[in-house]
């Protein structure tokens, strides 16, 4: 279990959460969530429809980038053009199944901060903003958000700010997967590299779960398509 | 009739206050050679929109040039990183932030290029963002009674588009991404264009591919090859890395102007 | 995962009183053999909508198919004059003729698209429409405290949509004008393609002319090539003038049955 | 004189009325414009810029269709593409300089009816509807009408129902061109083969005049023009 990587635990946990068929959708700054993608269609899902900002839809690309997951190699021998006015359209209408968003803090009651540290008018730390998260959480069928970093000042008390509020599917940290439920973040499973322990000391808020469950960690099938999908790594960069 | 101008004749136009749109998304075909222009030309407090944007943000802000940025995302992604003098400057007050998600920009261009004051947005619901900035409010939905939070039209004064071809008239054709400029193009009461080829004017009349961008909104063309470098302008040319990690690097003032000069020949600035 | 179905099973995916967003304008690529399936399979109560209907609409009227029809212009231009059958059964009361200008139907469909309940219009201010009917209204723009009229949000059950090309899997591609249909598709909860030709499922893929309607938002795809007939599907045909002047002969609901048997074959209807 | 025709002698005049780098808009059943609008873009505006619902921006035809002015033609040789609805935003912005429309009843206040006769919850005559009618003349720089009749039917004292009111540039008839000014409409131009005896005969409201002036006839050009761009006379189609 030791050669699991965090990165590896995480884009397995979120791949398995698309669903054959869905329509799911990750902007920049989300290499985890389009390899996490590229393995469900390749594996379980692959009737799942990728979409994303340069507008190709199921594209194949020929060599993903290191420095960006927004490039033209997503238009790759895509049949259909669809790009994010009308990814962001789609979700409006209450169509999109699946979007990949982060966040910088997350509270027990489901608020995300994807904006600023301090005030919002004197910032102490202007983030580079949430992207699509204000709009998409509240109308994905299914907002996934990840996050590389859990400790207590990504899982805190009360956010600083609200960008948007309720309407998460799970949160996928290093540590484990966190699901919205009756208003509330629950565990939901814990990753095997880590403890129930590790969770509860790095996060701020009480920690509640209906049972003790882990992650199922990667299988070989997974491990080996993600190498397939992802030769130079670029699925670690956030780490 | 023809629109081709120099850089330095394109960026005259642009006063100071202006508001302007810029194409491409974070660091693909941003038109970088017209914003290292205006950064040389010293233009003040112009009122920066932009979906997604990166290092053409962080330059504008880094130059003293921007009054307010509307935007949903400013960042260099995860292998760059932060825009750090854009985050400087809205952090010290310099610079007003206005935060957006990606889509409430757009939606805000599609009331202005639809001539219409504000446009409703679904999916902004619950958040801080509608009560902590102006052009957010809610109001009753007419047929249902029931509440939806709009957003105030956006209509720049210019959208600045980087392309791969454009004629001397001004039609401007795209290839690969549009990103949102094709609404940027339409909210914008004019459009600049740099392009890294200029082609004859009746070769979108014989092609299958049509420009997107008509001529009758255009006012300036400006050849500029490689005018979107360091980002990309696939798929004439992919990042150039060695030059993003030298603006990555320049701090100072000094560093800044440096870096201009260091950019003036390839920019074609006459 | 094939969509393929024949014409008769696609039709029978619509109920009565669905309301149907009909692609194409006037007598260019209306999906004719879909909209004569519908009148043989007796639908009732359509709620029809449509920027510029033509043949279409009025086939629908004289086959008592339609409840309703939202539209800007029904008509088949000056050489074939006024819709006769359209036009009786808005003046007996038999079909509700919700007028629009051509811009308000693409208002409602965006609005529709966006997932929002209703859109601002710029253009309409002083018009008896507004106060005609309940679709329209009066708010205020809660910026400047300017009253600005708003149409309602239309979000059809069906889009139908007639394309020179189709996969089995969905994609569909339009040559040449487009029309509304890409925001027909969008707004509308499900799309029915009707199609010239269907390609192999990877075409667009190593096409340079992508799909304008993704597989994803298509329940069904018929092939029927002469689909449109007696509206032109340029560059595969333009008008039929026999076919047309034919139809427009008709009176009776026994003329109707004797065209719609005629058109079987061609139809190719199982 | 007599061998002009009125179709040649309102084309003319509506030709005339278009500015070089005019934005110029026409829709369906619109054969009158789009020909005025090549003429115009032949003779003394070749930089106007011609506008329709396929969205062919400046289009050079090969040959115009009897049946439409709305075919895949209008597309032919075209450097853009800009269709119906981006011409519409165009006008709710701004910035259309012209738009040709029609109607079936006016009165002198400027008030355009191109929707019914009669009720409009139980017409007596259900027209097939104003198309752009209601938002492109209150928008469009210019609006220009032009309706092939001119009787008391048509310039009535009253309107049965209110489509739009105002921002009416000119209407060109068989008889004349009116102009609106001070809220009014005006005598502009008496057609030469008609009469200012016989524009009053035919229109219900008292016609108002600043000066008594008449349409400049058909020059040899514009005819010569006119049978080029149009070999097969639909021009005269509305007559």
């Amino acid at each position: 279990m030791d050669d699991i990587r965090t990165s590896d635990m995480m884009i397995c946990a979120m791949s398995r959460l698309i669903q054959n068929g869905n329509t799911v959708f990750h902007g920049v700054s989300s290499h985890m969530p389009l390899i996490a993608v590229l393995l469900a269609k390749r594996l379980h899902a692959p009737n799942a429809v990728h979409l994303n900002i340069p507008g190709g839809v199921d594209p194949s690309p020929k060599k993903l980038q290191k420095y960006t997951s927004a490039g033209k190699e997503l238009l790759d021998q895509s049949c259909s053009y669809f790009p994010l006015a009308e990814v962001f359209d789609l979700s409006m209408r209450g169509d999109l199944d699946v979007a990949f968003l982060s966040g910088i803090q997350f509270d027990r009651y489901g608020n995300v901060n994807a904006s600023v540290i301090g005030d919002y008018h004197k910032p102490k730390v202007r983030m580079p903003g949430g992207a699509g998260s204000a709009v998409l959480i509240p109308t994905a069928k299914r907002a996934i958000i990840w996050r590389t970093k859990h400790d207590k000042r990504t899982f805190v008390d009360s956010v600083d700010f609200v960008t948007t509020r309720g309407n998460i599917d799970r949160i996928v940290t290093p540590l484990c997967v966190f699901q919205y439920e009756e208003g509330r973040l629950k565990l939901d499973t814990i990753h095997p590299s880590s403890s129930l322990e590790e969770v509860i000391a790095n996060t701020s808020f009480p920690v509640e779960y209906n049972e003790i469950r882990y992650t199922k960690e990667p299988t070989k099938e997974e491990m080996m398509m993600l190498r397939k999908i992802d030769p130079n790594d670029y699925r670690n960069i956030e780490f | 009739m023809s629109k081709l101008v120099t850089l330095s004749e394109a960026t005259n136009l642009i006063h100071d206050g202006d508001m302007v749109a810029i194409g491409g998304n974070v660091l693909h075909r941003a038109p970088m050679a017209l914003v290292r222009e205006i950064v040389r030309q010293g233009k003040r407090n112009l009122r920066i929109v932009k979906t997604a944007g990166g290092m053409d943000v962080d330059l504008l802000c880094m130059g003293d040039c921007a009054y307010s940025v509307d935007a949903g995302f400013i960042s260099y992604e995860t292998e760059y990183s932060l825009a750090s003098h854009y985050r400087k400057a809205v952090q010290s007050g310099q610079v007003i932030g206005n935060e957006h998600a990606c889509y409430t920009v757009i939606s805000a261009l599609r009331a202005g290029s639809a001539g219409i004051p504000f446009m409703p947005v679904k999916g902004l619901m619950v958040s801080d963002l509608i009560d902590a900035n102006d052009y957010f409010t809610r109001i009753q939905d007419p047929f249902s009674g029931e509440m939806v939070t709009v957003v105030k039209a956006l209509r720049p004064e210019y959208a600045i588009i980087h392309v791969q071809e454009a004629d001397a008239n001004g039609n401007a054709y795209i290839e690969g991404p549009l990103f949102d400029d094709i609404v940027m193009s339409r909210a914008s009461k004019r459009v600049i264009i740099t392009a890294e080829k200029i082609v004859p004017n009746n070769k979108f009349a014989f092609s299958q591919n049509k420009a997107q961008i008509p001529h009758f909104m255009v006012e300036a063309v400006v050849k500029v090859e490689k005018g979107a470098l360091p980002c990309s302008c696939l798929p004439n040319y992919d990042i150039d890395r060695k030059h993003l990690d030298y603006f990555k690097s320049c701090e100072t003032k000094e560093d800044l102007l440096t870096y201009l000069e260091s950019c003036e020949k390839t920019d074609d600035r006459r």
